[in-house]
């Protein structure tokens, strides 16, 4: 179908952005935080607006500037990002909420400074979700990693400043070191940037060449923290916990994996990559790092840090599912960006809840905690269950796609792999839950006046954690559109 | 041999330039009083306005002013008489360029005895590293 | 650094020299540079511009443009002079000095007073001063007029003989730093203020860049003299020999004013004190 | 009208000059007004010729009247038109921000100095604008000579650097005397195109060829190209801010647009390119350029002395991409060029404002700035990111065309070469972001959220708004990238690079 030119598009990113001088200017916290409810607000509505189009089957597109020949600074809304623009603007406005309650709790210097580059950070999300060629994508994942630097240095101590540098060290490195070159080979390879359903890189280009840009963007967009180039992800879990829950589950990763599975999908091309059988060394990259990953999770006491190793597997199991090849593995990828969304941003907003009220980040100093929180360590339990993929987690249909795609992939070794780290997942999620409502009092190091955390900190985590169980019941919206995309994806290859 | 020294013979004034040339090279590079090196500077302008001048030489030619009441009517003005006009008005410009510029380095000179009272470079940069 | 510099100069020279072999004969009259463009200039001039000195016709008209910006550079290094070197003066409380005109009497004033006699028979003095001699002094009186004379000749007469703005102008200024030399700065700037020759040479220079406007103005190109036909007799051709006269008179007063400038400031690292 | 534009815009601005130095002994309160009218006058009259280039009307101007090659003419085209843009933009622009500076800091010289600014940016525009080889040279000593009082008003070694700067300034301006002069010898032409219509004949000789080496010799000793830019990080270092400002952005561009005009109208492509074949050293000597540029600019801990380095890769960056002898090459040389003055002058205009605020640049000065000058760091910020390259700054698009010719070209170490300067640049100012940001340590934590910061203020007004023009024109500029290159640069590539 035509695609239908609007200035939606436009809108959904620049409405963060716009209200970022207003932010500046405003001397009251309480018309501060009003603004950026109304901004996240406004966007989730825009984003919505343009939903059903989409669930039509048509795009939304929006050409702003030609800036290179064959290339344009342009807009696209198709299925995929659309899902992706979903999740991260609906998890814009509890983040917000739970952001007033997070740093007044706290009493945190400079939030002004934090809603106005959180508003920009949304406003780069949005911008990857809706590029419509790698030009444009790469300019708002740019506009992400620096607009995201303040807000991961945002204690602006000696460790925040070390994490800073790694994080820029990362993203910026892989970006502008191997992005870049990446992106121009491609260009001179084919003469274009342009998204296509069946990837635009010429079938002729040398097989190496190919396998060597393949794993230059693999790696160069590090904020899907494929090992090696996870270590910023623990890193940058100095930042204040918000942060950390929308940035560091959602939006930086997320515009990664985003990024890794528009080059893969898009860029590249199913054919393209089977005819090379660089899909199945992608996939294995990606096992080994959900492997890995859990496993050093198991060692973690720090509550973050845990949920940082297990974000570095979680976003494997998307980079996997792409690279199986099979739809049915490719929709298992896209659906697991909403519903790890959901549940991850649980566990961060727990996490968070903890250290407010109690002040401990550490998982050796929370036992017992349920008893004084019970609420917040119910939705952690949820959340857990979500990621762990055990129904009635939302999670579980992502996993069940991936499994059902390792089987049409014929790749047992991967179901394996998957199988596995599900296991891991569980060991070490459950000892948490577990520690928290079963041990005696005595063993409880927390202080009596323990309760729960501000409300605005605890209703946006009941929020998801409900999300995250309605998704397993009711994933529709979520399930059509990944599967529209599929459909774009395999329906161009004939099949 | 015959050839080479006809080579030279015939071009010995380009040689002449490009010797003066050098030696103000030389001192703008190697001296180590500023004002050496000013001198260096203007040694090798004059150099390029040397060579510049040479070129509008003619053999048999003079200066290239047209005789007053020159009869145009019965006889054209033959350009072999005069010498080549061109380069000596480039070599004006030139000249009055190397004045502005002597001028300027001057100034600026007397600026930096003021301010380190030597001209020795070597012994202002030393004072640049001990301060 | 000595042996870095020789290297260089070597390298150079050798390049240069290697080049020499394809250069025309010294004096060809047949060489490259003879035949192309210069050519008309000789031929033409006299028609075009009824000048007979073919280098003033060349530099003031066919490359004006050149000119104007040599002339350009000459104000440009007398405003840098001035801009790095004077001194502003500042009313600062300090011993001065002072000189009675008639006897040669000096008196020294204490921080910042005042002196009670009658100020006319005094003049202000500083310490670096020295006597002046009496026939350097006496001699140069007589020789200034004549080389100013002789100055305004080479400009006037530069459409005829060699000369000019640039040569006359230089004489010109060499006079008043003869004046400045023989007897003392202060003399001189008595004679020729800052702002004078600070104005003649802005002066000088806007005549010539003034002209060329005019030029543009009259519906001609740039610095097309042809154009000052309405106001100057003598048709065509010979508006562009007054207008090549205006604007040497412009380069000569621009080129005096700008010596004489930039000859103080070097000469007093820019205090225009009495001595030099 | 437009037929004497190019009259105009150096009329213009040498007038007023004129004007402005009479006014200093006269009524110095007109001084300013007149400077900013003078170049808001050429800066209109420059985007007049552009647009009329863009709709393609030609522009020769004969002064005098004489045709060529007997006097001297102006020529307009695509490339110079653009460059006089920049030019006369840049200098514009940091004209307004440039007079806080001058009143604090030599109030009672505002006349010369306004006088030799204007001289400069006129010394420049004619530059780009002529036709004729050796009224270049007459321009390019009229911004040398204004360009060396200038940098020598400066504080400490100034007068010392400049007079390097003379040194060096004027061995380069004499080895391009001498190279037109050695065109001169063997054509008898002093007019560039007559110059290339004569020369094709004379490939063989051992003139042509030494012509051609000293020109760009002295062209490179000018730009500060690198083995020969030992004058310019002092001469720049040193320099009062808004001079630096003016100088640092505009003169080596400039040279880099002489040195292609010299190329693609006087030598043609054909030669340089075909029978001379120095491409691959030349670019080769870029890349050491760039990354030597970029070393030694990591060794530097202040802000405008590690600029004055960038700047020394930068020109490596244009000779560079110019001399990779293909389109992409070429479109991002020129494009860099426009860039990077906007970009240069970004950078220089916000450490002005630092001077102007803290007296100096060190890194000692640095401290809790975000907190006490955040505007000004702002700009820095966009600045910095266009010199890393980050879209949509236009320093991206640039390094684009640039990275596509070196693939095309084949050239991969000048490819690793750009990756390396752009990663350099990152450490590079994240340093001072996060000297700027992180310290003082402790002065934003506690419960008053270091209300009690470091003292100091924001810049003047009059210096912030020259700087966020110029932060938002890399923005802009990098969005009309493809307007540039479409109806302009694409027009200025030669027809054998095509």
């Amino acid at each position: 179908m035509e695609p239908l030119t609007s200035l939606k598009p436009l809108l959904a990113v620049l409405v963060s952005l716009g209200v970022v001088p207003i932010l500046i200017s405003s001397r009251s916290p309480n018309v501060r935080e009003a603004w950026t409810f109304g901004a996240a607000g406004l966007k989730f509505l825009i984003v919505l607006s343009m939903l059903p189009a989409v669930l039509e089957g048509r795009e939304l597109v929006c050409t702003l500037a030609q800036v290179l020949p064959g290339v344009a600074f342009r807009l696209r809304v198709d299925a995929l990002g659309m899902l992706f623009a979903l999740v991260a603007s609906s998890l814009w406005i509890t983040t917000s909420a739970y952001s007033i309650g997070y740093m007044r709790g706290l009493k945190e210097h400079g939030q002004t400074r934090y809603f106005c580059f959180f508003a920009l950070a949304l406003s780069a999300t949005i911008g990857v979700a809706f590029s419509a060629n790698l030009f444009t994508l790469y300019l708002f994942y740019e506009m992400l990693s620096f607009a995201t630097y303040p807000l991961v240095t945002h204690h602006q101590d000696a460790k925040a400043r070390h994490s800073g540098r790694k994080y820029l060290l990362y993203i910026v490195g892989g970006s502008i070191g191997l992005v870049l070159p990446a992106m121009v080979l491609a260009y001179h390879l084919s003469g274009t940037l342009e998204f296509s359903g069946q990837g635009f890189l010429p079938h002729s280009g040398s097989p190496i060449l190919l396998g060597v840009l393949l794993f230059m963007f693999l790696f160069g967009f590090a904020k899907a923290a494929i090992m090696p180039v996870h270590a910023w992800l623990p890193a940058a879990m100095v930042a204040p916990t918000p942060v950390s829950a929308l940035l560091h589950a959602v939006a930086v990763v997320k515009v990664g994996v985003f990024c890794i599975l528009r080059v893969l999908t898009e860029v590249f091309g199913l054919d393209l990559l089977a005819s090379l059988h660089l899909g199945t060394a992608v996939a294995y990259v990606a096992a080994f790092t959900i492997i890995a990953a859990s496993l050093i999770a198991l060692t973690q006491d720090e509550l973050k840090r845990l949920l940082a190793f297990s974000t570095i597997g979680q976003l494997s199991y998307i980079v996997l599912g792409a690279a199986l090849l099979s739809p049915k593995g490719l929709m298992g990828g896209m659906i697991h960006i909403a519903m790890h969304a959901f549940g991850k941003i649980t566990l961060f907003f727990c996490a968070g809840a903890i250290f407010v009220a109690t002040g401990k980040k550490n998982l050796s100093e929370m036992a017992g905690i349920g008893k004084r929180m019970p609420v917040t360590m119910a939705a952690f339990f949820i959340g857990a269950l979500s990621i762990i993929g055990i129904p009635p987690g939302g999670g579980f249909l992502s996993k069940w796609y991936l499994v059902l795609g390792a089987l049409e992939a014929d790749q047992f070794p991967l179901l394996v792999v998957i199988l596995v780290s599900s296991l891991l997942n569980a060991a070490y999620f459950m000892p948490i839950v577990y520690r928290a409502f079963f041990v005696g009092s005595r063993e409880t190091t927390l202080p009596d006046t323990v309760s729960e955390a501000p409300i605005f900190c605890v209703a946006p985590l009941v929020v998801t954690a409900l999300i995250s169980l309605v998704l397993f019941f009711y994933p529709q919206p979520f399930l059509d559109l990944a599967e529209l995309a599929v459909q774009t994806l395999i329906g161009g290859t004939g099949k | 041999m015959e050839e080479v020294l006809r080579l030279v013979v015939e071009r010995y004034n380009y040689w002449i330039y490009i010797t003066l040339m050098m030696i103000g090279l030389y001192a703008l590079i190697a001296k180590n009083n500023l004002v050496k090196k000013i001198v260096g500077m203007n040694i090798f302008q004059t150099a390029v306005i040397l060579f510049y001048v040479s070129i509008g030489v003619k053999k048999g030619a003079t200066i290239p002013i047209i005789e007053h009441n020159y009869d145009m009517a019965h006889q054209a003005i033959r350009a072999a008489d005069y010498v080549n006009p061109l380069p000596h008005v480039l070599m004006l410009t030139a000249i009055v360029v190397s004045v502005a510029t002597l001028g300027v380095a001057l100034a600026i000179t007397i600026m930096v005895y003021h301010r380190y009272l030597t001209l020795e470079e070597d012994e202002i940069l030393k004072q640049i590293r001990e301060s | 650094m000595k042996n870095l510099g020789l290297l260089i100069v070597v390298l150079v020279g050798a390049v240069l020299i290697y080049a020499t072999t394809d250069f025309p004969p010294f004096g060809d009259p047949e060489s490259p540079a003879s035949l192309h463009v210069s050519p008309r200039y000789l031929e033409n001039s006299l028609e075009e511009t009824a000048v007979p000195n073919v280098v003033t016709s060349v530099l003031v008209d066919y490359r004006g443009l050149d000119t104007m910006f040599e002339t350009t550079v000459v104000f440009a290094a007398g405003v840098a002079c001035f801009l790095l070197l004077r001194v502003p003066r500042r009313r600062t409380p300090a011993p001065r000095q002072y000189r009675h005109r008639l006897t040669g009497l000096t008196f020294r004033i204490k921080d910042g007073g005042e002196i009670s006699l009658p100020l006319q028979e005094f003049e202000p003095m500083e310490s670096i001063w020295t006597p002046h001699d009496f026939i350097i002094e006496k001699v140069c009186c007589y020789l200034i007029p004549f080389i100013q004379l002789f100055g305004l000749f080479v400009i006037a007469h530069g459409h005829h003989s060699p000369g000019g703005g640039f040569q006359g102008g230089v004489i010109l200024g060499a006079s008043i730093i003869l004046l400045s030399l023989s007897h003392d700065l202060r003399t001189a700037l008595k004679r020729m203020g800052e702002k004078t020759s600070a104005l003649f040479s802005t002066f000088g220079v806007l005549i010539y860049a003034g002209t060329g406007a005019l030029c543009l103005l009259l519906g001609y190109n740039f610095l097309d003299y042809q154009a000052l036909d309405p106001l100057l007799p003598g048709g065509p051709v010979m508006a562009r020999y007054h207008g090549i006269l205006l604007v040497e008179v412009g380069v000569g007063m621009a080129v005096m004013g700008t010596m004489i400038w930039i000859f103080r400031n070097l000469a007093s690292r820019g205090r225009h004190e009495e001595g030099l | 009208m437009s037929q004497y534009y190019p009259a105009l815009l150096i009329a213009i601005p040498l007038l007023a000059a004129l004007f402005i130095s009479a006014s200093g002994w006269l009524r110095p309160a007109l001084c300013f007004p007149l400077a900013l009218t003078a170049l808001g006058g050429s800066l209109l009259v420059s985007l007049g010729l552009l647009s009329n280039v863009i709709r393609g009307i030609p522009d020769v101007y004969l002064f005098g009247g004489w045709p060529p090659p007997w006097g001297i003419y102006y020529r307009v085209d695509h490339l110079s038109a653009l460059v006089l843009a920049v030019v006369s933009i840049v200098g514009f622009v940091n004209l307004i921000a440039a007079r806080p500076a001058v009143e604090k800091e030599f109030p009672e010289k505002a006349a010369p100095f306004y006088t030799l600014y204007v001289l400069f940016v006129t010394g420049l525009l004619g530059m780009v604008i002529t036709g004729d080889a050796f009224n270049l040279y007459v321009l390019l000593e009229i911004a040398a000579i204004t360009g060396y009082a200038l940098i020598a008003l400066g504080k400490g070694r100034a007068p010392l650097s400049s007079l390097h700067y003379i040194f060096m300034g004027t061995i380069g301006a004499c080895f391009y005397l001498l190279g037109v002069g050695y065109l001169y010898i063997i054509t008898g032409s002093l007019n560039m195109e007559d110059i290339a219509r004569l020369l094709p004949p004379l490939y063989e000789s051992k003139v042509v060829t030494v012509a051609f080496v000293i020109l760009m010799v002295g062209i490179w000793l000018k730009m500060g190209f690198f083995p020969l830019h030992a004058w310019l990080p002092n001469a720049y270092t040193h320099a009062p801010s808004p001079v630096s400002s003016l100088v640092a952005p505009l003169m080596t561009k400039v040279m880099v647009y002489v040195m292609i005009r010299m190329v693609l109208t006087v030598f043609t492509v054909d030669y340089a390119f075909l029978v001379l074949k120095l491409n691959d050293a030349v670019v080769w000597l870029a890349v050491i350029a760039i990354v030597a540029g970029s070393l030694l600019a990591l060794a530097e801990k202040d802000v405008k002395r590690m600029l004055t380095f960038i700047v020394v890769a930068e020109v490596g960056y244009m000779v560079g991409g110019f001399w990779l002898g293909n389109r992409a090459g070429f479109i991002g040389a020129v494009l860099h060029l426009v860039n990077d003055a906007l970009m240069t002058l970004c950078l220089f205009l916000a450490v002005g404002n630092i001077v102007y605020a803290k007296g100096n640049s060190q890194w000692d000065s640095l401290p809790g700035l975000f907190r006490t000058m955040p505007w000004t760091m702002g700009a820095l910020v966009v600045g910095a990111l266009s010199i890393i390259g980050v879209p949509p700054t236009c320093g991206f698009f640039s390094k684009w065309y640039l990275l596509l010719g070196a693939i095309q070209g084949g050239h991969y170490g000048f490819l690793a070469a750009l990756l390396f300067s752009s990663l350099v640049s990152v450490v590079l100012f994240f340093r001072i972001f996060e000297i700027s940001y992180f310290e003082p340590f402790g002065a934003s934590h506690g419960p008053d959220h270091g209300e009690d910061g470091p003292a100091g203020r924001e810049a003047p007004l009059g210096m912030l708004v020259p700087l966020w023009m110029t932060a938002l024109g890399l923005v802009l500029l990098g969005l009309y990238t493809g307007e540039i290159v479409d109806r302009v640069i694409r027009h200025a590539v030669p027809g054998m690079m095509l």
